[in-house]
């Protein structure tokens, strides 16, 4: 069995088959024998050639929240056919991280901007956030405008990215 | 008069943590929440609670009326209103006291002579309490920009209305004073609904030192010693600790009597805390008086043994204070973390969601004060404090790292929390060091950012997880949660389960 | 000798509380499990466990080849038998020693020392610290009854090979003594191996106290103050409480003094208690040395800041002792409650079944040492104590009140616990005045029995929730579970739930 | 809807009905007027005329346990039917309190004993309990001998009362 975890944007495949009692699982280049055990839900022990390592796991959906060593590592499970979706979709569009107010709009429809530049700036929780371009680029459509309130993760901007191959408008 | 009922008009940790008090007072109490808060633990806490709808800040625990209306109809009388929210708000005070409420807190007249920093400086600079030099708006016919000049940059621009980092600027140069004023403005506007502001001199390296200080209605007062809280993100404060090891013993007598004397040149009442500013050279300044409990008031009692609620409440019923300053004691060292709902590698943003899975650290000498539990939905209404982490130890060594520990082994799941950020602090040299400042985040962890390396531990458990799941999918018709009776102590344990 | 890791030859709370401290100081951890503890909180919080099969503790617990076998097999260095188990069996500390692994504990010689409770006494009076009338088998010639008569009655006959109430009888007459004999001596020999009785006089009204002792390895020695332990069923404690009421500071000193005398004169080291019975005219006789951790130093670590178990590891380390006696100092009060799965109106048989549902009573200054969590199985094979809650307050009311506070919020359905019966205790005005001594439970609640008046809420609850229940089965089709993902923070929420 | 319960031998019927967000629910002569909500699955209030009431109530089988107030009550639900046979039983049986080995038989079979007669010594967790004839009666059947393991719930001594109408063997 395969699958896929994604990471900080980057692809994870994992090769899964049972043993017996226990689990060969390959990462990587590497193979792992593995002793599993659930101490409880969600709460499990691994046994790798003798190291033991504590973990708990919560899962939403594709979702996987893994708390190991005192660290937490949030990714997705990528499903087949999934993936292509969502990656295409992600560079194209800002999703509002946070719900509140829009205090201040940066960016006009069709305007040229710098990555960082600040498109929309949101206050929550009486602090101001502000949404900063994640690359340079074109912005499509500022989706909000002063005074509206957003809810987290609806679509606040769509904008076109400045292809690093593609000719550039200025140097 | 005798406490027989009390409302709190608040929510989260600290409605519970008054609640508590009360409750082992013998004192009934009231809870409040609004919408989002309804299966909160305070609701659950409180012998009877109300619903003020919408959870808009100002149509819920901000709405003095729909608070004094359950307050009446329910019987209280006295209101607790913790911190934030109309904790510092003089109006709601004399509102509380209008309609035969006591509030457990000082009076109106005594908040109002605090809450405008202006005034609140003016005061002390006339008892003899030192206090930094800045522009009130009491020199006549200066502008803030001749200020600036008078007392040279960096300078600090502050709210005159409110605390809590909200409408704080630092200006390093007049070219960016326009711009600062503006935006600060802006957030005090919004904050405390007053835009005024004030200005004073911006210290290199200075500490953030408080007195907690209680007092009798009397005219005792005591201070239970310092609570040094220089570890702070944009004027919030993020880690707290008890006793400074800047203070030796002398500086901490001057200071504790300074603290005093602020509190009875004011005519205080019940708990407050005195803030001052440490600089380098042990001077100290004040900087303002917190009229309420404060969030970090959990260091002081772990390290004084006093609990500072059931005081507030003793001294809002009449009672004198019995604590004298003489044979009131510090032992052993109480370390702070606040558990935020936020995530420190995308500029602190707050984060919202379902706690999904919660696993506190317990042991000896831990405290965890919380008004969350697991199944809270963290919603972007309030600020997005999840938890306050304390610990004590015999020594300032032996408390930091049951803190390294209790952080190691807090497993909050679901939404992104500051944890790793605060382990990092904590684990940093210059905080075992004790060498800590005001700028000790922007100087040590300016763009932090947890290590991006995904243990194969983490992908294995995955794996594993997910190929049990997907395997009890394939023969699910028979599953246990058919044959599990429905009775409340099934709730442990998933109902699909495989083991 | 730097310990890395430690096996912890023991399970429940104070396995728990091992591997905390262990964990706190960096040190690894290894835990030990019977079959019926396979899912125990101790198991998961070990860095990495080991089943000991079978549960008899013969063949678990107290088996000292499968221990000191995994110890060697995983490569820990020490060993922390915790209390009652091996702890105090001198054969163990001989084996951990001979195998290289440093027992953290006294020395074999030493434990043998105080484990002869009749050698002790002797060795005791010898040093000058004062010991009860009594016979002790050193009394030439004299039959049990002779000296019986010698010492007058009532006496008290114990078991000379162990403690904890095991083999304990008091004969008021020599008509009884026989039967009280016999029945003493099949306890002595079921629990430990050995059924040689002692004797002493039977004090009236006496108070059990007794001292905490930290002591390194180069002779040093302090004494952390006094533990009231009056509160007794059957010679097992019950609720204890620090400071003593009894005590003012001259005698505290003195017998503190006593305390330190009876640990150098056999050359104590580690942690470890010195108990005492003090009768009405405040006379103090060493009772017997209890010479490893026990259930209550928790009271002390609340009073004083200090981690006995810290120290245990520190002292096993080979480290100095750096608490100076004039420096200690004790602050506030605390008390302890030992909560029993037993059924107090049902002759305190003990109770078994599944833990079903658990809320506990949480706060600052409430500290919970627990080996159970919700869907716990409690077994037969070992002692019956849950929990131990323990709190701290400002002075004996408020940690009265608080207890009080938290007993009336502790919510364990599923096993009978004595929780009502501690509850009653707290509430005596006898308790409240601080009259104490060991018969205290049979003179207030020689059959004690809660009320059995049902209040009619309790039949209201039961009847709504019947009837929605009811109502779900009629409509069950649909019931949610079908529509749930199998993530496991569906844990929280029975999945046939109608709101 | 009528319930029955079963609480410390005596027996208590309940009526119920929901009238729109209320129940309205007879015990003994009264009717009360109950709002009720639960908090999360196993905690909730009752709002009795003004009069707020939180319990706690874990369920099985026909077992109930209720805790209000810092008190547990532990009671059972009877259905139609199992009244007559959980009842006529009882009596005349004795079962285990406690897992544990027996240490002293103290009655023969066919023994008639007074109330309070210590029939058997069962030693657990190193202590010793005794089982107490709850009546004055004949011993039918002593069930385990010195030695035997017994666990919780087994039948330990079967006995036959003394009834109080019936003509007695001795005055």
């Amino acid at each position: 069995m395969e699958m896929q975890y994604e990471y900080e944007g980057k692809m994870y495949p994992v090769k899964i088959s049972r043993e017996g009692e226990q689990f060969k699982v390959g990462v990587g280049d590497k193979t792992f024998v593995v002793d599993y055990k659930e101490l409880k839900p969600g709460f499990i022990t691994l046994n790798i050639g003798g190291k033991i390592t504590k973990c708990n796991i919560a899962t939403e959906d594709n979702q996987r929240h893994i708390f190991i060593n005192g660290n937490v590592y949030r990714f997705n499970k990528v499903e087949a056919g999934m993936k292509q979706a969502s990656f295409d979709k992600l560079p194209s569009s800002i999703t509002s991280p946070i719900s509140g107010k829009v205090t201040v709009v940066g960016a006009k429809d069709g305007e040229i901007v710098n990555s960082g530049h600040v498109i929309l700036t949101i206050e929550a929780m009486k602090m101001e956030y502000q949404i900063k371009a994640p690359y340079a680029g074109k912005i499509e459509k500022v989706c909000f405008k002063t005074g509206d309130q957003v809810d987290i993760g609806v679509l606040l901007v769509e904008m076109e990215k400045e292809e690093a191959g593609a000719p550039k408008k200025e140097e | 008069m005798e406490i027989t009922k009390v409302l709190v008009a608040n929510r989260g940790e600290i409605a519970v943590r008054i609640m508590t008090a009360c409750q082992e007072m013998g004192i009934a109490t009231v809870g409040v929440y609004s919408d989002v808060d309804a299966k909160s633990p305070h609701v659950e806490m409180a012998d009877e609670s109300y619903p003020l709808g919408d959870p808009t800040p100002s149509a819920s625990y901000l709405n003095m009326d729909k608070l004094i209306d359950i307050a009446k109809k329910t019987g209280a009388n006295a209101v607790h209103p913790g911190y934030g929210f109309l904790s510092e708000n003089s109006k709601f005070a004399q509102t509380c006291a209008d309609a035969g409420l006591k509030f457990i807190g000082p009076s109106a007249e005594v908040i109002d002579s605090m809450g405008d920093k202006i005034a609140a400086k003016r005061t002390m600079r006339k008892a003899g309490v030192p206090v930094i030099p800045g522009f009130t708006g009491e020199e006549k016919g200066e502008t803030i920009q001749q200020a600036c000049e008078r007392i040279g940059f960096p300078v600090l621009i502050k709210a005159s209305g409110g605390g809590g980092g909200k409408g704080m600027k630092i200006v390093h140069a007049m070219g960016e004073l326009d711009a600062a004023i503006q935006s600060a403005r802006r957030e005090a506007k919004s904050s405390f609904g007053n835009d005024e502001l004030l200005l004073e001199k911006y210290l290199a390296k200075p500490r953030h030192i408080e007195f907690q200080i209680l007092a009798d209605e009397f005219g005792n007062v005591v201070h239970l010693f310092e609570r040094e809280c220089s570890i702070q993100r944009r004027h919030q404060k993020v880690i707290e600790e008890t006793p400074s090891v800047a203070l030796d013993q002398n500086l901490r007598d001057k200071m504790g009597q300074a603290a005093i004397l602020a509190a009875k040149t004011i005519g205080y009442s019940n708990a407050g805390t005195v803030e001052f500013m440490l600089d380098a050279d042990k001077k100290f300044y004040f900087l303002e008086m917190n009229t309420r409990l404060q969030v970090e008031h959990a260091i002081t009692e772990m390290t004084t043994g006093i609990d500072i609620v059931k005081w507030q409440i003793k001294i809002a019923s009449g009672e004198h204070l019995t604590l004298e300053q003489e044979k009131l004691i510090q032992h052993g060292h109480a370390i702070e973390c606040r558990i935020y709902a936020e995530d420190p590698e995308k500029n602190f943003m707050p984060s919202t969601g379902t706690l999904k899975t919660v696993e506190l650290p317990t042991g000896m000498n831990i405290r965890h004060d919380t008004g969350i539990s697991q199944g809270s939905k963290i919603s972007p209404y309030y600020d997005p404090m999840l938890a306050k982490l304390i610990v004590y130890g015999e020594d300032r060594k032996d408390a930091s790292r049951k803190m390294e520990w209790a952080l190691s082994n807090y497993i909050a799941l679901g939404v992104t929390t500051n944890i790793p950020f605060l382990r990092a602090i904590v684990h940093h040299p210059a905080f075992a060091s004790g060498d800590l400042d005001t700028h000790f985040i922007e100087t040590y962890f300016k763009s932090w950012a947890a290590s991006t390396t995904l243990p194969p531990e983490v992908l294995i458990a995955a794996a594993i997880d997910d190929f049990k799941h997907s395997a009890i999918v394939d023969d699910s018709e028979n599953s246990q949660a058919e044959n599990e009776s429905h009775s409340p102590w099934k709730q442990v344990g998933r109902w699909r389960i495989d083991s």
